[in-house]
């Protein structure tokens, strides 16, 4: 058979009669396997009946037109001539025991086992790609409604955690306690009061402190008792309700209440300052 | 005659096909749709003259039963999960989660001093207690309302149960560590003022004297705080 | 006699709707997911007790002449549009994406003759597969890396997922179109190891005698398929 008897085409269908001589476009095929199953095909015979001798034939006539024309062949096609020339020449001469055990025969339908393999992946394939396929010719739900997660919460402490807070608080709690402890200033306020109620109207110069002997035992206390009631001396005085005497500086302080509210308070406070 | 009458037959019978796809193009195209579908839009895609109010008034009445329903949001159709059965798109997951300072004191003070009241518990830590503290000690399951205290007010009182016990690998309440065992493991130093005690704890569910029962409302008090929503 | 009569009906009539209620939750769970359900995620939904399979049964039965369909898919159970509406739907999405012939028969090959190694892949087409056709396969997300063949130079195996049984709505590999035919021929056995006997294909996750386990960095050479998504 010769390469003009056989037309090419990428595609599966075999060519209808009278066309074209001869298309040898090898950028179709998917490598020499491909070419082979192509050519298979135009045989138009079962693939288990296949001739493997003629389709060697047709594949090398095929290289050798795709050559004449100076196309580029990929190696692998022209590994492939190689071997189906080989092939061919085994398959024409007598059975001889070939170097790797295997008769001509078993290389032959080896071939043909492959091709019948591939073209039945092929089969599959299409049919795989036939069938309805999700997102185009089947959907899913277009909204699907999410799953909300509740978030239980698992809570966890350890005893050592527990001893530990408590332990540490209750600590902390009955030191601040003793640490702070009631402040006793004698305000300017219970001084007035106090000064008020003892001197009364004890109209005889007194010295102050001995009013006060009662507040100044605690030795802690003098210092506020002693402010706070000299303080509330001045502001008594200055609202003329006192009078103070002092004989020199540093001397003790006498009062007493003033009997005649419009008498001047002002020289005796002077006196005070000392 | 008969001719006439079979022709309707199957007139009515074509209909009712037609109608049935019409229907089964419909439930398509709202099941497939990734937004709700005005009826504009529905019309456009289902067969030319199809009553698409009267085919989506249809659908509806078919779904209403279901655990899917068709619904109309805002002038647009959808399908929807039926209301009653939005807790299925509901997961619990469990978050593991620490108490906080605050809890595991209260938490502890609650323990030593059962039963006790948010005023007696406030009176130890010294700070005032936030209700969330205590809302989550409930929720933990390891503290209870016990009853209400017989005091101005009428305070709940706080106890812990049996699931306290159980977390804190406790056979017993009274295996609570006291003071001199707090001071060997160096918990609480030795140096704190005379008459400082540490109560003997016990969790007795028996009421006690200046305890009165809880009423009715008082466990309904929405006490436990809502799980958290979180969406995924 | 009459009451025990009654009886039974009432508990007939309890049964009925306990049925149609366990059915509305199925059908609100299928329609809310956002992926093929197995049936122990639904089993744990459903009330305790109830008979996931028979229900399923139903519903599919229920659903069969309608616009969705309840199918199987990789042994999970999904909703989605009738295959004959597809004329109708189709015009609405975006084209997917074509793939290449070599792609094609390259899938094929995969998913027949999984596990199956580069180089087996390459004897069956008789040609060089490039590595781009690979990559194209594993971004679809239907083509995973299962592990190495144990055989000299160690090379990585494919196979299918479920997102591939589910794109092609395959209940499961045996469903695979033509295989019986291609088993009959002895075209897949060919393949086969000496000495296995295996059934072919197989996208059962459990490497087999001949396959190591993937190692830590072939997950990052960019073969990856994106991740099966993990169950929420």
């Amino acid at each position: 058979m010769s390469a003009e008897d056989v037309a090419f085409e990428s595609e599966l269908e075999a060519p209808a009669a009278g066309e074209p001589a001869l298309v040898v476009d090898v950028e179709g095929f998917e490598g020499p396997l491909d070419l082979l199953l192509t050519l298979a095909r135009q045989q138009k015979v079962d693939l288990a009946k296949i001739s493997i001798l003629a389709l060697a034939d047709q594949y090398l006539a095929f290289i050798e037109a795709a050559r004449k024309l100076r196309l580029e062949l990929a190696a692998d096609y022209l590994v492939m001539a190689a071997w189906l020339a080989y092939l061919k020449s085994r398959l024409l001469l007598p059975e001889q025991p070939a170097p790797d055990g295997l008769s001509a025969e078993d290389m032959a339908n080896a071939l043909a086992q492959r091709l019948r393999r591939l073209e039945a992946i092929r089969q599959v394939a299409e049919q795989l790609l036939n069938r309805p396929q999700l997102g185009r010719d089947v959907f899913q739900r277009g909204q699907p409604e999410p799953i909300a997660e509740i978030k239980r919460p698992q809570w966890s402490a350890t005893l050592y955690d527990l001893l530990s807070a408590y332990a540490s608080r209750r600590q902390n709690q009955a030191r601040a306690i003793v640490r702070m402890p009631k402040r006793s200033v004698w305000s300017l306020a219970e001084a007035r009061e106090a000064i008020e109620r003892l001197i009364g109207r004890s109209f005889d110069w007194s010295p102050l402190d001995q009013y006060l002997i009662e507040y100044l035992v605690e030795p802690s206390q003098r210092p506020t008792v002693l402010a706070s009631s000299f303080a509330a001396t001045l502001e008594l005085v200055r609202e003329g309700r006192l009078e103070v005497h002092q004989h020199t500086a540093f001397a003790p302080l006498f009062v007493r209440a003033r009997a005649n509210e419009s008498a001047s308070g002002g020289v005796a406070a002077d006196a005070g300052n000392g | 005659m008969s001719n006439v009458a079979e022709m309707r037959v199957i007139v009515g019978d074509s209909e009712r096909a037609e109608r049935a796809e019409e229907l089964r193009i419909l439930e398509a195209l709202l099941f497939a749709a990734e937004e709700p579908l005005d009826e504009k839009t529905l019309s456009a895609r289902l067969p030319a003259g199809a009553d698409v109010g009267a085919l989506l008034a249809d659908l509806q009445n078919e779904y209403a039963p279901r655990g899917v329903n068709l619904v109309r949001v805002a002038g647009k159709w959808m399908l929807r999960t039926a209301g009653d059965l939005a807790w299925l798109l509901t997961r619990e997951t469990v978050a593991p989660r620490k108490l906080s300072r605050a809890a595991v004191e209260t938490l502890a003070i609650v323990a030593y001093h059962q039963p006790v009241t948010r005023a007696e518990i406030e009176e130890i830590r010294g700070v005032t207690t936030s209700k969330g503290t205590l809302d989550v000690l409930l929720e933990t399951g390891w503290v209870r309302l016990r009853g209400r205290r017989k005091a101005p007010g009428r305070p709940v009182t706080y106890g812990t149960n049996e699931a306290f016990l159980s977390h804190f690998g406790l056979e017993a309440l009274a295996d609570l560590p006291g003071l001199d065992e707090l001071k060997g493991s160096g918990l609480i130093e030795a140096s704190l003022p005379p008459g400082f005690t540490v109560p003997v704890p016990s969790d007795d569910p028996t009421l006690r004297e200046d305890e009165d029962p809880l009423e009715p409302g008082d466990l309904d008090l929405g006490l436990v705080p809502p799980a958290e929503r979180v969406e995924e």
